[in-house]
Protein backbone atom coordinates (compact mmCIF):
# COMPACT_ATOMS: atom_id res chain seq x y z
CA UNK A 1 0.00 0.00 0.00
CA UNK A 2 1.12 3.54 -1.23
CA UNK A 3 0.22 7.10 0.21
CA UNK A 4 -1.30 9.37 -2.99
CA UNK A 5 -2.03 12.70 -1.99
CA UNK A 6 -5.64 14.03 -3.21
CA UNK A 7 -6.62 17.75 -3.97
CA UNK A 8 -10.28 18.51 -4.36
CA UNK A 9 -10.96 21.75 -6.31
CA UNK A 10 -14.17 24.35 -6.48
CA UNK A 11 -16.99 22.01 -6.63
CA UNK A 12 -15.51 18.84 -6.06
CA UNK A 13 -14.15 20.44 -2.65
CA UNK A 14 -17.81 21.04 -1.34
CA UNK A 15 -18.84 17.71 -2.62
CA UNK A 16 -15.33 16.08 -0.43
CA UNK A 17 -16.10 18.83 2.56
CA UNK A 18 -12.41 19.14 2.09
CA UNK A 19 -9.92 20.18 -0.46
CA UNK A 20 -6.66 18.18 0.53
CA UNK A 21 -6.03 15.23 1.77
CA UNK A 22 -4.48 11.41 1.21
CA UNK A 23 -5.87 8.01 0.69
CA UNK A 24 -3.83 4.59 0.73
CA UNK A 25 -4.10 2.57 -2.53
CA UNK A 26 -1.80 -0.62 -3.58
CA UNK A 27 0.52 0.97 -5.98
CA UNK A 28 1.56 1.34 -8.36
CA UNK A 29 -2.10 2.14 -9.48
CA UNK A 30 -4.30 4.00 -11.78
CA UNK A 31 -5.87 7.16 -11.43
CA UNK A 32 -9.14 5.66 -11.93
CA UNK A 33 -8.03 3.19 -8.58
CA UNK A 34 -7.15 6.37 -6.94
CA UNK A 35 -10.59 8.29 -7.65
CA UNK A 36 -12.71 4.68 -6.70
CA UNK A 37 -10.89 4.65 -3.35
CA UNK A 38 -11.56 8.30 -2.71
CA UNK A 39 -15.31 7.73 -3.55
CA UNK A 40 -15.51 5.30 -0.70
CA UNK A 41 -13.56 7.45 1.78
CA UNK A 42 -15.23 10.94 0.77
CA UNK A 43 -18.94 9.57 -0.27
CA UNK A 44 -20.10 12.97 -1.44
CA UNK A 45 -17.60 12.21 -4.30
CA UNK A 46 -19.60 9.70 -5.62
CA UNK A 47 -21.63 12.68 -7.29
CA UNK A 48 -18.87 13.88 -9.58
CA UNK A 49 -18.93 12.62 -12.87
CA UNK A 50 -17.82 8.52 -13.90
CA UNK A 51 -14.73 10.17 -15.36
CA UNK A 52 -13.81 13.27 -13.72
CA UNK A 53 -11.15 14.96 -14.80
CA UNK A 54 -7.94 14.53 -13.55
CA UNK A 55 -4.07 15.65 -12.72
CA UNK A 56 -1.33 13.82 -11.90
CA UNK A 57 1.63 16.01 -10.23
CA UNK A 58 -0.06 19.26 -12.00
CA UNK A 59 -0.65 18.02 -15.39
CA UNK A 60 -3.71 16.58 -16.99
CA UNK A 61 -3.78 13.07 -17.44
CA UNK A 62 -6.13 9.77 -18.60
CA UNK A 63 -7.69 7.82 -16.08
CA UNK A 64 -4.80 5.01 -17.19
CA UNK A 65 -1.97 6.74 -16.11
CA UNK A 66 0.39 5.17 -13.26
CA UNK A 67 0.00 6.22 -10.13
CA UNK A 68 3.19 6.15 -7.75
CA UNK A 69 3.53 6.38 -3.79
CA UNK A 70 3.97 10.08 -3.58
CA UNK A 71 2.24 11.30 -6.15
CA UNK A 72 -0.35 14.44 -6.23
CA UNK A 73 -3.67 13.65 -7.78
CA UNK A 74 -6.02 16.24 -8.43
CA UNK A 75 -9.56 15.93 -9.29
CA UNK A 76 -10.94 18.73 -11.67
CA UNK A 77 -14.14 19.92 -12.05
CA UNK A 78 -14.26 21.32 -15.83
CA UNK A 79 -12.07 24.11 -16.68
CA UNK A 80 -13.58 27.35 -16.45
CA UNK A 81 -10.99 29.77 -16.67
CA UNK A 82 -10.56 33.04 -18.82
CA UNK B 1 5.65 38.99 -13.82
CA UNK B 2 3.49 36.86 -11.56
CA UNK B 3 1.06 34.80 -13.93
CA UNK B 4 -1.60 34.95 -11.27
CA UNK B 5 -2.43 37.71 -8.86
CA UNK B 6 -5.06 38.67 -6.96
CA UNK B 7 -4.71 42.96 -7.77
CA UNK B 8 -6.31 44.04 -10.85
CA UNK B 9 -5.10 44.08 -13.89
CA UNK B 10 -2.88 46.67 -15.94
CA UNK B 11 -2.64 46.33 -19.91
CA UNK B 12 0.04 49.28 -19.17
CA UNK B 13 2.56 46.72 -17.34
CA UNK B 14 1.70 43.44 -19.80
CA UNK B 15 2.55 46.22 -22.69
CA UNK B 16 5.74 47.17 -21.03
CA UNK B 17 6.84 43.01 -20.96
CA UNK B 18 6.15 42.72 -25.04
CA UNK B 19 6.28 45.13 -27.07
CA UNK B 20 9.89 46.71 -28.03
CA UNK B 21 11.15 48.90 -31.42
CA UNK B 22 11.32 45.32 -33.48
CA UNK B 23 7.55 44.86 -32.63
CA UNK B 24 5.37 46.69 -34.60
CA UNK B 25 2.13 45.00 -33.99
CA UNK B 26 0.59 44.21 -30.42
CA UNK B 27 -2.56 42.57 -30.03
CA UNK B 28 -4.15 42.35 -26.42
CA UNK B 29 -7.25 40.53 -25.04
CA UNK B 30 -9.12 41.43 -21.61
CA UNK B 31 -11.54 38.89 -20.31
CA UNK B 32 -14.02 40.68 -18.46
CA UNK B 33 -16.99 39.62 -16.08
CA UNK B 34 -20.08 40.49 -17.60
CA UNK B 35 -23.68 40.77 -16.02
CA UNK B 36 -25.04 37.99 -17.26
CA UNK B 37 -29.00 37.56 -15.29
CA UNK B 38 -27.68 39.39 -12.09
CA UNK B 39 -23.89 37.98 -11.73
CA UNK B 40 -22.76 41.03 -9.35
CA UNK B 41 -19.25 39.60 -9.76
CA UNK B 42 -16.88 35.97 -10.05
CA UNK B 43 -14.85 34.48 -7.57
CA UNK B 44 -12.13 32.67 -9.24
CA UNK B 45 -10.07 29.71 -7.74
CA UNK B 46 -7.19 27.56 -9.23
CA UNK B 47 -5.09 24.88 -8.88
CA UNK B 48 -2.37 27.66 -8.59
CA UNK B 49 0.61 25.58 -8.62
CA UNK B 50 -0.69 23.70 -11.90
CA UNK B 51 -2.33 26.94 -13.64
CA UNK B 52 1.39 28.74 -13.35
CA UNK B 53 3.01 25.26 -15.08
CA UNK B 54 0.08 25.02 -17.28
CA UNK B 55 0.58 29.03 -18.44
CA UNK B 56 4.43 28.25 -18.52
CA UNK B 57 4.01 25.50 -20.59
CA UNK B 58 1.15 27.51 -23.11
CA UNK B 59 3.48 30.65 -23.41
CA UNK B 60 6.35 28.42 -24.34
CA UNK B 61 4.56 26.56 -26.95
CA UNK B 62 3.37 29.56 -28.41
CA UNK B 63 6.80 30.85 -28.93
CA UNK B 64 7.75 27.61 -30.70
CA UNK B 65 5.01 28.45 -32.69
CA UNK B 66 5.67 32.46 -33.49
CA UNK B 67 9.55 32.76 -32.49
CA UNK B 68 8.97 36.17 -33.16
CA UNK B 69 6.19 37.05 -31.07
CA UNK B 70 6.80 37.89 -27.24
CA UNK B 71 3.46 37.32 -25.09
CA UNK B 72 2.60 37.66 -21.34
CA UNK B 73 -0.42 36.73 -19.72
CA UNK B 74 -1.68 37.19 -15.90
CA UNK B 75 -5.13 35.55 -14.64
CA UNK B 76 -6.25 37.61 -11.71
CA UNK B 77 -7.90 35.44 -8.62
CA UNK B 78 -10.28 36.10 -6.35
CA UNK B 79 -13.28 37.93 -5.96
CA UNK B 80 -13.56 39.92 -9.15
CA UNK B 81 -16.44 42.84 -9.62
CA UNK B 82 -18.70 42.74 -12.95
CA UNK B 83 -16.84 45.18 -15.35
CA UNK B 84 -13.31 44.06 -14.18
CA UNK B 85 -11.04 41.90 -16.17
CA UNK B 86 -9.99 37.77 -15.08
CA UNK B 87 -7.50 38.06 -17.25
CA UNK B 88 -5.54 39.96 -19.89
CA UNK B 89 -2.91 38.82 -22.65
CA UNK B 90 -0.50 40.52 -24.80
CA UNK B 91 0.95 39.60 -28.03
CA UNK B 92 3.79 41.97 -29.69
CA UNK B 93 5.48 40.64 -32.84
CA UNK B 94 7.00 42.38 -35.91
CA UNK B 95 3.87 41.74 -37.87
CA UNK B 96 0.24 42.05 -37.06
CA UNK B 97 -0.83 38.65 -37.97
CA UNK B 98 1.63 37.15 -35.60
CA UNK B 99 0.57 39.55 -32.92
CA UNK B 100 -3.31 38.39 -33.61
CA UNK B 101 -2.56 34.94 -34.10
CA UNK B 102 -0.63 34.43 -30.88
CA UNK B 103 -2.63 35.93 -28.54
CA UNK B 104 -5.67 34.07 -29.66
CA UNK B 105 -4.09 31.06 -29.55
CA UNK B 106 -3.22 31.79 -25.91
CA UNK B 107 -6.70 32.87 -25.12
CA UNK B 108 -8.09 29.43 -26.58
CA UNK B 109 -5.43 27.73 -24.65
CA UNK B 110 -6.33 29.16 -21.52
CA UNK B 111 -9.90 28.37 -22.17
CA UNK B 112 -9.21 24.19 -22.83
CA UNK B 113 -6.58 23.89 -20.55
CA UNK B 114 -5.78 26.37 -17.03
CA UNK B 115 -7.62 24.34 -13.97
CA UNK B 116 -9.49 27.53 -12.67
CA UNK B 117 -12.78 28.15 -11.50
CA UNK B 118 -15.81 30.45 -11.30
CA UNK B 119 -18.31 30.86 -8.92
CA UNK B 120 -20.59 33.22 -9.78
CA UNK B 121 -22.05 35.68 -7.11
CA UNK B 122 -25.73 37.17 -7.90
CA UNK B 123 -27.51 40.46 -6.48
CA UNK B 124 -29.70 38.26 -4.27
CA UNK B 125 -26.90 36.66 -2.39
CA UNK B 126 -26.92 33.02 -4.36
CA UNK B 127 -23.62 31.47 -5.91
CA UNK B 128 -23.06 29.11 -8.54
CA UNK B 129 -19.97 27.32 -10.16
CA UNK B 130 -19.87 27.87 -13.72
CA UNK B 131 -18.82 24.58 -14.85
CA UNK B 132 -19.54 24.74 -19.02
CA UNK B 133 -17.28 26.46 -21.15
CA UNK B 134 -18.46 30.13 -21.85
CA UNK B 135 -17.42 31.60 -25.20
CA UNK B 136 -16.36 34.65 -23.83
CA UNK C 1 -13.19 60.87 -28.57
CA UNK C 2 -11.49 61.99 -31.85
CA UNK C 3 -10.01 59.77 -34.20
CA UNK C 4 -7.42 61.71 -35.45
CA UNK C 5 -5.05 63.09 -33.11
CA UNK C 6 -1.45 64.49 -32.83
CA UNK C 7 -0.96 63.53 -29.12
CA UNK C 8 -0.14 60.26 -27.65
CA UNK C 9 -2.53 57.58 -27.67
CA UNK C 10 -3.69 55.98 -24.66
CA UNK C 11 -5.38 52.73 -24.72
CA UNK C 12 -7.19 53.38 -21.22
CA UNK C 13 -9.25 55.88 -23.04
CA UNK C 14 -10.05 54.26 -26.28
CA UNK C 15 -11.32 50.84 -23.37
CA UNK C 16 -13.38 53.44 -21.61
CA UNK C 17 -15.46 54.07 -24.73
CA UNK C 18 -15.69 50.09 -25.56
CA UNK C 19 -15.95 48.48 -22.60
CA UNK C 20 -19.16 47.70 -20.73
CA UNK C 21 -20.48 45.18 -18.11
CA UNK C 22 -22.57 43.43 -20.88
CA UNK C 23 -19.28 43.32 -23.16
CA UNK C 24 -17.02 40.08 -21.87
CA UNK C 25 -14.28 40.40 -24.41
CA UNK C 26 -12.26 43.19 -25.41
CA UNK C 27 -9.21 42.71 -28.28
CA UNK C 28 -7.59 45.75 -28.74
CA UNK C 29 -4.42 46.20 -31.56
CA UNK C 30 -1.97 48.98 -31.69
CA UNK C 31 0.71 49.45 -34.24
CA UNK C 32 3.54 50.97 -33.37
CA UNK C 33 6.91 52.38 -35.31
CA UNK C 34 9.27 49.83 -35.93
CA UNK C 35 13.01 50.25 -35.93
CA UNK C 36 13.34 49.00 -39.32
CA UNK C 37 17.09 49.70 -40.88
CA UNK C 38 18.15 53.14 -39.10
CA UNK C 39 14.13 54.72 -39.08
CA UNK C 40 13.93 56.85 -35.74
CA UNK C 41 10.64 57.99 -36.38
CA UNK C 42 7.95 58.59 -38.74
CA UNK C 43 6.14 61.57 -39.67
CA UNK C 44 2.29 60.47 -40.52
CA UNK C 45 0.07 63.32 -42.77
CA UNK C 46 -3.60 62.40 -43.88
CA UNK C 47 -6.03 64.21 -46.23
CA UNK C 48 -7.72 64.70 -42.67
CA UNK C 49 -11.22 65.33 -43.27
CA UNK C 50 -11.54 61.97 -45.83
CA UNK C 51 -9.58 59.77 -43.14
CA UNK C 52 -12.19 61.30 -40.31
CA UNK C 53 -14.84 60.18 -42.82
CA UNK C 54 -13.71 56.84 -44.12
CA UNK C 55 -13.24 56.48 -40.61
CA UNK C 56 -16.37 56.72 -39.48
CA UNK C 57 -17.54 54.41 -42.49
CA UNK C 58 -15.43 51.49 -41.44
CA UNK C 59 -16.61 51.84 -38.43
CA UNK C 60 -20.52 51.78 -39.34
CA UNK C 61 -19.33 49.32 -41.55
CA UNK C 62 -17.60 46.85 -38.53
CA UNK C 63 -21.11 48.27 -36.14
CA UNK C 64 -23.87 46.36 -39.36
CA UNK C 65 -21.76 43.37 -39.37
CA UNK C 66 -21.09 42.73 -35.60
CA UNK C 67 -23.81 44.82 -33.75
CA UNK C 68 -22.85 43.76 -30.62
CA UNK C 69 -19.31 45.12 -30.78
CA UNK C 70 -18.40 48.54 -29.86
CA UNK C 71 -15.68 49.61 -31.96
CA UNK C 72 -13.09 53.02 -31.34
CA UNK C 73 -9.81 53.76 -33.29
CA UNK C 74 -7.60 56.33 -33.16
CA UNK C 75 -4.84 56.93 -35.57
CA UNK C 76 -2.02 59.47 -34.51
CA UNK C 77 -0.71 62.68 -36.88
CA UNK C 78 2.57 63.73 -37.21
CA UNK C 79 6.50 63.10 -36.14
CA UNK C 80 5.70 59.65 -33.83
CA UNK C 81 9.54 57.88 -32.75
CA UNK C 82 10.35 54.61 -33.08
CA UNK C 83 7.91 52.21 -30.38
CA UNK C 84 5.13 55.09 -29.76
CA UNK C 85 2.22 53.67 -31.18
CA UNK C 86 0.51 55.18 -34.62
CA UNK C 87 -2.92 53.58 -34.51
CA UNK C 88 -5.05 52.03 -31.60
CA UNK C 89 -7.84 49.99 -31.98
CA UNK C 90 -9.83 48.77 -29.52
CA UNK C 91 -12.98 46.56 -29.98
CA UNK C 92 -15.53 44.81 -27.44
CA UNK C 93 -18.06 42.48 -27.34
CA UNK C 94 -20.42 40.51 -25.19
CA UNK C 95 -18.18 37.37 -26.53
CA UNK C 96 -14.41 37.06 -27.86
CA UNK C 97 -14.66 35.94 -31.28
CA UNK C 98 -16.80 38.85 -32.47
CA UNK C 99 -14.48 41.19 -30.05
CA UNK C 100 -11.00 39.49 -32.42
CA UNK C 101 -12.59 39.59 -35.72
CA UNK C 102 -14.38 43.25 -35.42
CA UNK C 103 -10.94 44.49 -34.30
CA UNK C 104 -9.11 42.62 -36.98
CA UNK C 105 -11.75 44.34 -39.89
CA UNK C 106 -10.89 47.39 -38.48
CA UNK C 107 -7.34 47.59 -38.84
CA UNK C 108 -7.40 45.47 -42.66
CA UNK C 109 -9.65 48.02 -43.27
CA UNK C 110 -7.53 50.84 -42.15
CA UNK C 111 -4.78 49.52 -44.31
CA UNK C 112 -6.87 49.90 -47.50
CA UNK C 113 -8.70 52.86 -46.88
CA UNK C 114 -7.44 55.60 -44.77
CA UNK C 115 -5.81 58.37 -46.97
CA UNK C 116 -2.71 58.59 -44.52
CA UNK C 117 1.41 58.70 -45.65
CA UNK C 118 4.51 57.90 -44.03
CA UNK C 119 7.64 59.37 -44.12
CA UNK C 120 10.57 57.51 -42.61
CA UNK C 121 13.39 59.66 -40.52
CA UNK C 122 16.61 58.26 -40.39
CA UNK C 123 19.29 58.67 -38.04
CA UNK C 124 21.53 59.82 -40.87
CA UNK C 125 19.02 62.51 -41.57
CA UNK C 126 17.50 61.08 -44.44
CA UNK C 127 13.73 60.81 -45.27
CA UNK C 128 11.57 58.56 -47.36
CA UNK C 129 7.74 58.17 -47.87
CA UNK C 130 7.08 54.75 -47.69
CA UNK C 131 4.69 54.05 -50.71
CA UNK C 132 4.43 49.96 -50.35
CA UNK C 133 1.89 48.31 -48.26
CA UNK C 134 3.65 47.38 -45.26
CA UNK C 135 2.21 43.72 -43.60
CA UNK C 136 2.93 45.13 -39.98
CA UNK D 1 -15.57 75.93 -68.02
CA UNK D 2 -15.64 74.92 -64.68
CA UNK D 3 -12.98 75.34 -61.68
CA UNK D 4 -12.37 72.32 -59.42
CA UNK D 5 -10.63 72.20 -56.43
CA UNK D 6 -7.08 70.23 -56.78
CA UNK D 7 -5.19 68.45 -53.80
CA UNK D 8 -2.21 67.11 -53.34
CA UNK D 9 -0.88 64.54 -50.58
CA UNK D 10 2.61 63.43 -49.40
CA UNK D 11 5.03 62.90 -52.46
CA UNK D 12 2.42 64.19 -54.57
CA UNK D 13 2.51 67.72 -52.83
CA UNK D 14 6.21 67.73 -53.36
CA UNK D 15 6.14 66.53 -57.31
CA UNK D 16 3.38 69.23 -57.65
CA UNK D 17 5.48 72.03 -55.23
CA UNK D 18 1.41 72.61 -53.84
CA UNK D 19 -0.49 70.96 -51.70
CA UNK D 20 -3.89 72.89 -52.54
CA UNK D 21 -4.97 74.61 -55.75
CA UNK D 22 -7.73 74.39 -58.50
CA UNK D 23 -7.77 73.73 -62.10
CA UNK D 24 -10.05 75.34 -65.10
CA UNK D 25 -11.74 71.81 -67.25
CA UNK D 26 -14.70 71.71 -69.31
CA UNK D 27 -17.18 70.15 -66.83
CA UNK D 28 -18.86 68.14 -66.26
CA UNK D 29 -15.66 66.13 -66.89
CA UNK D 30 -14.04 62.94 -65.51
CA UNK D 31 -11.37 62.74 -62.44
CA UNK D 32 -8.94 61.47 -65.46
CA UNK D 33 -9.80 64.78 -67.58
CA UNK D 34 -8.65 66.66 -63.87
CA UNK D 35 -5.93 64.62 -63.83
CA UNK D 36 -4.54 65.25 -67.70
CA UNK D 37 -5.00 68.81 -66.59
CA UNK D 38 -3.55 68.67 -63.28
CA UNK D 39 -0.26 67.35 -65.22
CA UNK D 40 -0.32 70.82 -67.74
CA UNK D 41 -0.29 73.13 -64.97
CA UNK D 42 1.76 71.09 -62.47
CA UNK D 43 4.46 69.49 -64.94
CA UNK D 44 6.33 68.02 -61.81
CA UNK D 45 2.79 65.49 -61.43
CA UNK D 46 3.92 63.75 -64.86
CA UNK D 47 6.06 61.82 -62.10
CA UNK D 48 2.26 59.85 -60.79
CA UNK D 49 1.57 56.61 -62.13
CA UNK D 50 -0.53 56.82 -65.01
CA UNK D 51 -3.71 56.05 -63.07
CA UNK D 52 -3.04 57.31 -59.44
CA UNK D 53 -5.50 57.20 -56.84
CA UNK D 54 -8.58 59.60 -56.52
CA UNK D 55 -10.64 60.74 -54.34
CA UNK D 56 -14.02 63.27 -55.22
CA UNK D 57 -15.23 65.25 -52.43
CA UNK D 58 -13.85 62.78 -49.62
CA UNK D 59 -14.41 59.42 -51.03
CA UNK D 60 -12.23 57.45 -53.33
CA UNK D 61 -13.99 57.38 -56.81
CA UNK D 62 -12.71 55.21 -59.73
CA UNK D 63 -10.83 57.90 -62.67
CA UNK D 64 -14.27 57.13 -65.27
CA UNK D 65 -16.20 59.01 -61.92
CA UNK D 66 -17.98 62.85 -63.00
CA UNK D 67 -16.66 65.89 -61.80
CA UNK D 68 -19.02 68.88 -61.87
CA UNK D 69 -17.90 72.47 -61.03
CA UNK D 70 -16.87 72.94 -57.71
CA UNK D 71 -15.93 69.72 -56.43
CA UNK D 72 -12.73 68.65 -54.73
CA UNK D 73 -10.20 66.53 -56.47
CA UNK D 74 -7.73 64.30 -54.05
CA UNK D 75 -4.65 62.80 -55.60
CA UNK D 76 -3.25 60.05 -53.07
CA UNK D 77 -0.45 58.33 -53.58
CA UNK D 78 -0.35 54.55 -52.05
CA UNK D 79 -2.22 54.61 -48.73
CA UNK D 80 0.03 53.43 -46.06
CA UNK D 81 -1.98 53.88 -42.79
CA UNK D 82 -1.98 52.59 -39.45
Amino acid sequence: MGKVSVRFFARYAELAGCSWSAVNVQTPATVADVISRVREVFPGTQAMPPRPLAALNQRQVKLDATVKEGDEVALLPPLSGG
Amino acid sequence: MMHLTRHRLEVADLLAEVQSAERGGTCVFLGTVRNDAGVTGIDYTAYEAMAVEEIERILAETHERWPDARVMLQHRLGLIPVGEASIAIAAAAPHRDAAFAACRHVIEAVKKRLPIWKKELRGDGSEQWVEAHDHR
